[in-house]
């Protein structure tokens, strides 16, 4: 009965998983513009990842993998949003900005001092 | 379960690579190489399982390290053209404390 | 007593990772964890940019919880968004103050913004962070000083 | 320095930890996959991440270029030492069972260990002099370039 419960946890937990991973991917293709396209990555960057991760530890159950697969999480918890923002920050440095919304106005940071570059496709 | 786990993984990384390949800002191209990684863990991750040998699980932890480093590597090189000091970068640092 | 907490982590961190309770193993993973906190005290000694660990720990946990739950409820809204057939994107660039003190509770509250899908921080400054949201409505700046206060709550001498 | 906040605090934290996990890789070579170059190169990233963010004279101060240099030739000297030594206790160059002669299996484990430090010392140091030389290379930028 226990063992049933478990794969059903485990079962459900790596097809969300694997859904929010798509799902992310997805997003990285269809979203229009580079800003809306960093959303979509963080979907398969946290749901994705913590689903699948807490999945892999259900199913090795209690062991020294799933330390590992927890040491693992912590790290990509850490330093996914982290490179996250540095693509961000660096896209927004180097003069790349939103699109607005309908009726919205940006708050403009203060122009920086590097020499806004032009976005040429590289 | 696992086998559609890597599908999916999979799915995920051809839908990704298409960005690489087509994101029209170098942006664009750094964030697919930064979730192609993400991916590429998960993948090492599941396919551990898959085969039985869950001790790749250190090389999975290793190549999140190296996709983060390699990430901020990427940025700043085509930042600033170095990796090392640029002297008006720091300068404009330490002036804004 | 950073020096011991830290330790006591590292030292904790090699034996699970190490899974081999051999003396040697152990010895070399004691030498290992002082040459790590060598080689960080050097760090801290040469840029003078401490990391002082001032959060409060059931606090922590208890906000962890919390932005789990979050990390869900947005995830839900963005999957929303992507599968969408017309995508109602309204993306926004705006300002979010913040009221932490020390820089790893900052540190913590912008990396909670960025996990959560759909607000990412630009830019740190040091009045507060520049976001940007794929989906902007007026409730997302009502959800981030909330969000705000829970990371301030965390602080050791924080309210709560 | 505000503008780095995020990456500065992360690296910080991570900087110790990438350390210990080079060492655990370095120690675990025969339990698990890994070994001397694994943990040489896991070793270096540490460095090499600290320098991106820091920049390369802070890396510098804490990991001076004279020690860089001086471990790539220690590594090779604990190597090649090895060897000697086994050969003076009698055996073949690099000869494991020299090091416990009634348990050869023991000082097979003894020698790779010795080995296999060598590697990592001589693949720290020889990373890192490579980052070393291409981020000293002076950034010639110009405005009309990008």
């Amino acid at each position: 009965m226990a063992e049933m419960l478990i794969a059903g946890i485990v079962w459900v937990l790596i097809v969300s998983g694997a859904f929010f991973t798509v799902i992310g991917a997805i997003g990285i293709v269809r979203f229009p513009d580079f800003w809306s396209r960093l959303h979509a990555a963080s979907v398969s960057d946290s749901a994705g990842m913590i689903l699948l991760l807490a999945g892999m530890c259900v199913f090795a159950g209690w062991s020294l993998i799933t330390v590992k697969l927890i040491v693992i999480g912590v790290v990509l918890f850490i330093t996914g949003p982290t490179s996250t923002h540095a693509v961000a920050n660096a896209a927004l440095v180097s003069g790349l900005r939103p699109p607005e919304g309908k009726g919205l106005t940006g708050t403009e940071p203060e122009p920086l001092p590097d020499p806004a570059a032009e976005t040429t496709p590289i | 379960m696992f086998v559609l786990a890597t599908i999916a993984v999979f799915a995920a990384m051809l839908l990704v690579l298409y960005r690489l390949y087509a994101g029209p800002t170098l942006y664009d191209r750094v964030l697919a190489v930064n979730a192609f990684g993400t991916h590429t863990v998960l993948l090492i991750g599941i396919m551990g399982f898959l085969s039985g040998r869950p001790e790749f699980l250190d090389i999975a932890l290793l190549y999140a390290l190296i996709n983060f480093v390699g990430t901020i590597a990427i940025l700043k090189f085509f930042r600033y053209r170095a990796i090392g000091d640029v002297l008006h970068a720091s300068a404009e640092d330490e002036g804004e404390t | 007593m950073r020096t011991i907490g830290a330790f006591v982590f590292l030292i904790a961190l090699w034996l699970l990772l190490s899974g081999i309770y051999k003396p040697m193993i152990i010895g070399f993973g004691a030498a290992s964890v002082l040459v790590a906190l060598l080689v960080v005290r050097r760090m801290d000694g040469v840029d003078e940019d401490r990391v002082d660990q001032q959060l409060d720990a059931v606090a922590s946990i208890k906000y962890f919880f919390w932005l789990m739950a979050e990390i869900a409820k947005a995830n839900w809204n963005v999957t929303k968004v992507i599968l969408a057939p017309r995508m109602p994107i309204r993306q926004h660039l705006f300002a979010v103050p913040h009221s932490q003190k020390t820089d790893l509770a900052q540190v913590v509250f912008a990396n909670s913004i960025t996990l959560t899908p759909g607000t990412i921080t630009v830019e740190t400054e040091s009045d507060g962070f520049l976001v940007h949201a794929v989906a902007y409505s007026t409730d997302d700046r009502a959800a981030l000083a909330d969000m705000n206060r829970r990371v301030a709550a965390i602080e050791r001498g924080g309210s709560a | 320095m505000r503008h780095h906040l995020i990456l500065r605090v992360v690296t910080k934290l991570l900087v110790g930890c990438i350390i210990l996990f080079a060492f655990y890789v370095q120690f675990h070579g025969d339990f698990s996959p890994g070994g001397g170059f694994q943990a040489g190169v896991i070793m270096a990233v540490a460095f090499i991440l600290y320098g991106i963010v820091f920049g390369l004279r802070k890396v510098q101060a804490v990991f001076p270029p004279w020690v860089v240099h001086k471990m790539v030739a220690l590594g090779v000297l604990i190597y090649a030492g090895t060897g000697v030594v086994s050969l003076f206790l009698g055996y073949g160059f690099l000869d494991y069972g020299a090091f416990a002669p009634h348990h050869p299996s023991h000082g097979q484990h003894y020698g790779i260990l010795a080995v296999e430090f060598g590697v990592g010392v001589t693949v720290t140091g020889v990373m890192v002099a490579i980052y070393y030389a291409f981020a000293a290379r002076p950034a010639r930028l110009s405005d009309e370039e990008w």
